[in-house]
């Protein structure tokens, strides 16, 4: 009986807030609802799906670990009678009751295009990513295409920094290599935030602009304070999650839910 | 069977080994006869254990070369020298502590079939070897449960359970007592029938002009001479082998042995450890040589052991200097200045990777550091530099690594570390075990000298003529009793092995 | 009657020699059995073992390493390699054997070249494997630039979906694997050579044991038997991740490790480990079963290692 | 005159003792020098050092426990650990003095348990310190339940961004924790009796070194050093993140081993880790200077590492 939810991680912002809002919404419609971990393992997703169809939930949330690999925990859940619904990330090849995430191409697009407003048209910009997740290749797929529309525009350097001291490092060597460089896109708030350090760091305060994605409580404050950090498209997990609680209820009481439930990702950029 | 005396089957000649810098062998050649027993004597560090390595394999020559039986030999490892006839058993222990007694003995060679093995016909192989070479051991116990003196026949038995045309055996007797030391010269008489030929090496003399037929001398990596045991005397042998005339083997004690009606230094009284030993009770005048006699397994280094607490006693009381005390580990008894010379010095005495200088100053650190721990370098190595010179370590430089130097120097560095605590108390357990001769009377002129200056020395040692010729009393154990405590008018070697075999007096 | 009495001196024995770690396990069971009506059922216990399937057969191969006083830190890239190179197979138009045949060579391939750099170049296993980690991570990661690869070839997947007369295929390898690597550790000259060599490396040359030939052959059976834990993980998730299996090396060890091998070489059987295996997934089970938080799963997790090592160290001391 | 042959005694001596790694060191340089114009600048250098702090600092700390032939794969978790109590000192209204007092007793604490149970309950280290890498992992995310926590203390911040007399804080911090370990481990009884008991406990043991006290306050010596690792990563980061340090313990050792300390104990120096940071920093600096792929990051770093501790094996050898 329940709800089970199974999360990529509870180690990143969007997460903590996905959870977050999980659980509120859970308590608010008093139906009980648990969360597992997967640690960005998917081996591990399989396994908590697999404990959660032993323990015998209702219907299953998840936000998969990645969009190919969750197809053989649908399958396992569907096998055992349980609807699922994915969170932020799709799942390939497989038919879930309901997927509910941002856009991440159109996100990236309209990140590229507050880029290039906000470098008047021209520029070397750089781009902070993590390739083992499609939601983000999508959005830095997104990204470069808002991006070459801008000629004067040029992409200068692509590099992976995960977690926040990773991205620290390889903005500052990016900086360092290409004092040219006018703007970096993290792909996630971490992303950003270690980025308009690393500008601080370098002594460049004023000249790199820092544009995010993801808009979580620390990235929004950090936008309005650093004038660095001009903007971060926002993705809104507490939406999400509380969406995903409300679909999982009627999925219950055996209602018609649609197939997609695109969340618009929002552009929040320094209050003027 | 009659044999040839003549025919030769293994010769060596201009052989030379070079470790780096250092040279090992010089000038070798040996030729070794079938069916005759050829002792190699040499001082520690002569190059004997290096030529027996190559023979069996183990290290290649820089020059020189080998024949075996009439074919030219150059074993380029172990198997090569298994496959050609030739078995060694190695100076130092090679065996692996966490397996069987039968499973050592019988490594690579178990019983099989399709490279499965037969556990039970490994056992009871195993079994019938050792009872044929007639060895107290039971082949199911664990190798690292056993004493140093179990696993040296262990290291017997696996080296002549293979059939061979030559067996080395590099001092097969250093950590041996007597009685066991017999079940090996049997076993060699029974191969000389064969018609093996045996290289044997061994630094104890009366050992060697018992079981050789022929003799051969090195010195400094350099082959000197071979003689025909009937040519030689021990003391031509010693003059040969050291360069120059020993007269006497035990030095003489210069100041009188304490009288009895002194105060004990150390006293024990019915000092027990369930299952090792019991009731053990005897005490040291400060200046005493106490010697500590009994065969393999009788318990003394378990009790030396507890003494110095690593073991902890289950009954029984230590005194020093009249006042009770409990020992319960190292550093309370170096605290107490007792110092311990223990039997396993691969193991327990050496860090054989560090430099031969922070091996000696290792326990007297103390002595050698300033206010915040600072180490005062030139003190530590002026003292380390004054210990190598007093026991002639033959050792390349101070900061050589301690487990290139030879057996014998290794054994030096392990009393050397503790003549630098200057101990009130000093256990040595076994401390000339694979000592050359020259270098045994140095040591045994420091056990003198530290004596005469009022160290009470306890002297663990399977040496009976050792133990008779440096003590003062004698400690007799048996199967962890004491059996009697010799005086000078019972330290007969006769009266003394009766009560180690168990008969209390 | 005499089959009873066989069955409860092999349960002696068992409790003789694993006693500690066997002890935990069943603790583990009972408490989870109390607390969750679920817990103990043919299904879970099923389940159970699928899930620990992965981390068992890796545990099979690093057994081997560790018994020799090595340590292989590239199982879990391996894991992914494997995974990939499945599907790059199927992706070229294979078909099931060559792909599979290709996959375990691979595996055997990349513990090739762990052994010949520890063997013969003399390089500390940890620090070979440290860099081999890194680089056949980055290599598994080429074909598809980090992205997941499907793999939706029926006969691939039924490995990890299909039961035989009732029992999921994956347990069925796991325990064929089992018996394979415990019977060539405990009943051949190979595995008598490895538990020589791994007590004492010098006595095992002087003896005539190719040392080095032997270390190479066993970073090999690491290889393959991580290259198979990752036939079975991507066959169970229909698809291939560059980042499988990451950090299951520590996940092996100490499954090894709680089962009793000694990090310093030469002691070690195929049963503690895979009770060390067991250990770890019925853990896992047990508190998603209990709902346990994930990070108050991390640090019970850490703490029953913990408890059982030591109760298996103190049994052993006990013993002597 | 005297001054100048008095550095090149001290060149050469570095070049004898280091000779493998410290070729690495300078051949790296060079390649970066020649493909990338802007990376021989004080500014860069300067970046790499700031960049390297981390796992240099964890690394004095891991060099001695490696010396002891013992290993403590918790550094990652402690370095988290260290930020996440940095920022609830200031969370609940602590001055800076006190809060990094606290953090470094963390890191002590934790070190301390490592070094008890794996001195008094005699289990082996990488084993406790796999269960406390979790266990400590688990902890940190506890009071955030995950989430980062911002740390906007500037004495705190200061540390990871502000320069004295022209070089950041950050670097001044490596350079004292370095002098501090190296004549620690060189200069000093402690450091003499690490080496010893590290090349042979036994005898160490029956010589009169407290093993059990040294090995315990060493494991509390790389617990410090990680903790200081996580306040220099919290306050260049203006935050603690519960994922923070992840898999930094491989680096770690990676250092130490590369600058020549051995995994069996008993060998290492400060110098040889610096050197190995140094490498790993150099590396990461470079190839993200030429824009070098992740994955192909990955590939050469795992090649470098192999090829520079070849080379030191080699030089080792050759010099015996
Ligand atoms: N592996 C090695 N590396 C460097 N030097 C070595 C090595 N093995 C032996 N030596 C040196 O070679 C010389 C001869 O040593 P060897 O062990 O052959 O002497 P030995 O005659 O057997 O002495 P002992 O009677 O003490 O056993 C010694 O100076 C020793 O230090
Ligand atoms: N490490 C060990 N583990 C288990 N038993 C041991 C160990 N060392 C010695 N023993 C056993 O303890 C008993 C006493 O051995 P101990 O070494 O004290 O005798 P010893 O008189 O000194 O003779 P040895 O000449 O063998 O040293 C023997 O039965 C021996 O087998
Ligand atoms: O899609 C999610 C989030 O949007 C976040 O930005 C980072 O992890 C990705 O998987
Ligand atoms: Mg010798
Ligand atoms: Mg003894």
């Amino acid at each position: 009986e329940g709800i089970g939810a199974s999360l990529l991680t509870q180690q990143h912002p969007f997460y903590n807030e996905l959870a977050k809002a999980i659980t509120a919404e859970a308590k608010a419609k008093n139906v009980s609802v648990e969360i597992s971990i997967a640690n960005q393992d998917l081996n591990k997703q399989l396994a908590d799906i697999e404990d959660f169809i032993v323990k015998g939930v209702d219907v299953i949330i998840m936000s998969p670990v990645d969009s190919k690999g969750a197809l053989a925990a649908v399958a396992r859940a569907e096998a055992a009678g349980i609807k699922v619904i994915t969170v932020d990330v799709p799942v390939e090849g497989a038919k879930v009751a309901s997927y509910i995430g941002t856009d991440n191409y159109a996100g990236g697009v309209k990140a590229g295009e507050l880029m290039a407003e906000q470098l008047g048209g021209k520029g070397e910009v750089a781009i902070i990513d993590y390739p083992l997740v499609q939601s983000v290749v999508n959005r830095v797929n997104g990204f470069k295409e808002a991006i070459a529309k801008h000629p004067d525009i040029k992409i200068v350097s692509i590099q992976t920094g995960i977690t926040r001291a990773e991205a620290l490092a390889v903005a500052q060597n990016m900086l360092q290599a290409n004092p040219e460089i006018t703007g970096i896109f993290g792909f996630g708030d971490d992303a950003a935030l270690a980025a308009a350090v690393a500008v601080k760091s370098s002594g460049l305060t004023g000249k790199v602009k820092v544009i995010g994605f993801d808009g979580m409580p620390e990235a929004i404050k950090a936008v309005d304070a650093d004038p660095d950090f001009v903007g971060v498209i926002q993705q809104f997990p507490d939406q999400m999650g509380k969406l995903a609680v409300e679909t999982a209820i009627k999925l219950k009481a055996g209602e018609e839910v649609p197939a997609e439930q695109p969340i618009v990702p929002g552009v929040y950029t320094k209050k003027q | 069977m009659a044999i040839s005396g003549d025919k030769v089957i293994l010769e060596i000649r201009d052989m030379s080994k070079e470790f780096g810098a250092v040279k090992a062998l010089k000038t070798m050649q040996l030729s070794v006869r079938p069916g005759r027993v050829h002792t190699i004597l040499g001082e520690n560090g002569a190059g004997k254990s290096t030529l027996m390595k190559i023979l069996a394999g183990v290290y290649q020559p820089t020059t020189g070369s080998i024949v075996l039986d009439g074919q030219p030999y150059a074993p380029s490892n172990p198997q090569d020298a298994a496959r050609a006839g030739l078995t060694i058993v190695f100076q130092e222990l090679s065996l692996c502590n966490n397996m069987t007694v039968a499973e050592n003995i019988l490594a690579t060679r178990e019983p099989s079939r399709g490279g499965f093995i037969n556990d039970k016909a490994l056992v009871r192989k195993a079994a019938e070897l050792v009872k044929e070479l007639g060895l107290p051991v039971s082949v199911t116990d664990q190798v690292g449960d056993l004493s140093i003196a179990q696993r040296q026949l262990v290291e017997i038995a696996k080296g002549l359970s293979i059939d061979a045309k030559v067996v080395i055996l590099d001092e097969p007797t250093s950590s041996l007592s007597d009685s066991e030391a017999e079940i090996l010269f049997e076993i060699i008489g029974r191969l000389k029938e064969k018609g093996v030929a045996i290289i044997y090496i061994s630094h104890r003399m009366e050992e060697i002009m018992r079981l050789s037929d022929d003799i051969t001398v090195v010195r400094d990596g350099s082959y000197i001479t071979t003689r025909d045991k009937t040519e030689v005397t021990i003391a031509e042998l010693i003059a040969l082998m050291v360069g120059r005339d020993m007269n006497e083997i035990y030095p003489p004690r210069d100041v009188a042995a304490p009288a009895s009606t002194e105060k004990p230094v150390l006293a024990v009284n019915g000092l027990s450890r369930s299952e090792e030993f019991e009731n053990v009770s005897f005490d040291i005048r400060p200046g005493e040589i106490l010697g500590f006699f009994g065969l393999i397994g009788s318990g003394r280094s378990e009790v030396m052991n507890t003494l110095f607490g690593m073991a902890h006693a289950s009954a029984g009381t230590v005194a020093i200097d009249g006042a009770q005390v409990k020992i319960t580990s190292p550093v309370e008894a170096i605290e107490r200045r007792i110092g311990f010379v223990t039997e396993n010095r691969k193991e327990e005495g050496l860090v054989l990777s560090h430099s031969v200088e922070s091996n000696i100053s290792m326990v007297a650190l103390d002595g050698f550091s300033s206010l915040f721990g600072f180490l005062k370098r030139k003190r530590e190595r002026d003292a380390a530099k004054a210990e190598v010179a007093r026991l002639s370590i033959k050792t390349a430089s101070l900061d050589t690594i301690a487990g290139s130097l030879s057996g014998g120097n290794q054994q030096k560095i392990v009393l050397a570390k503790w003549l630098l605590t200057k101990p009130k108390i000093l256990i040595l357990d076994e401390p000339t075990r694979g000592v050359d001769v020259g270098a045994k009377f140095e040591i045994y002129k420091i056990i003198r000298q530290l004596a005469a200056e009022g160290t009470a020395i306890l002297l663990v040692s399977s040496e009976l003529p050792e133990v008779i010729g440096m003590s003062d009393r004698v400690v007799v154990m048996s199967e962890g009793k004491v059996t009697a405590i010799a005086d000078p008018d019972q330290m007969t070697p006769e009266k003394i092995m009766h009560f180690a075999t168990g008969f209390a007096s | 009657m005499s089959d009873k009495s066989a069955a409860s001196a092999a349960f002696k024995q068992v409790m003789k020699q694993y006693g500690g770690i066997f002890l935990s396990l069943i603790v583990l069971c009972v408490i989870f059995s109390v607390t969750n009506g679920r817990f103990m059922s043919v299904a879970n216990f099923l389940n159970i073992l699928q899930q620990v399937s992965v981390i068992a057969i890796a545990a099979f191969g690093m057994t081997w390493v560790i018994l020799l006083g090595e340590i292989d830190l590239s199982i879990g890239s391996i894991i992914a390699v494997a995974g990939m190179v499945g599907a790059q197979c199927f992706a070229f138009g294979m078909s099931f054997v060559p792909a599979l045949i290709l996959t375990i060579a691979a595996g055997a391939l990349l513990g090739l070249a762990n052994g010949v750099l520890t063997a013969k170049f003399l390089l500390p296993s940890f620090i070979v494997t440290v860099a081999t980690m890194g680089i056949y991570r980055g290599m598994v990661s080429l074909p598809t630039n980090g992205a997941p690869a499907m793999i939706m070839e029926p006969s691939w997947t039924a490995i990890g979906t299909q039961s035989f007369i009732g029992i999921p295929i994956v347990i069925w390898v796991v325990a064929v694997l089992f018996l394979f690597n415990h019977i060539l550790l405990s009943k051949t000259k190979f595995g008598r050579r490895a538990y020589l060599t791994g007590g004492n490396r010098e006595a095992a040359l002087y003896s005539g044991i190719k040392v080095d030939r032997l270390k190479i052959i066993i970073f090999m059976i690491s290889g393959v038997m991580a290259a198979i834990s990752g036939v079975l993980l991507s066959s169970r998730l229909f698809s291939a991740q560059t980042n499988a299996g990451m950090s299951y090396e520590l996940d092996a060890i100490a499954a090894a490790v709680l089962g009793g091998t000694s990090l310093a070489g030469g002691v070690g059987t195929m049963i503690g480990t895979l009770i060390g295996a067991l250990i770890i997934g019925v853990l896992n089970n047990g508190m998603n079963m209990l709902s346990v938080p994930y990070f108050y799963q991390l640090i019970v997790k850490g703490l029953v290692i913990l408890v059982a090592v030591y109760l298996d160290v103190r049994s052993k001391r006990a013993k002597q």
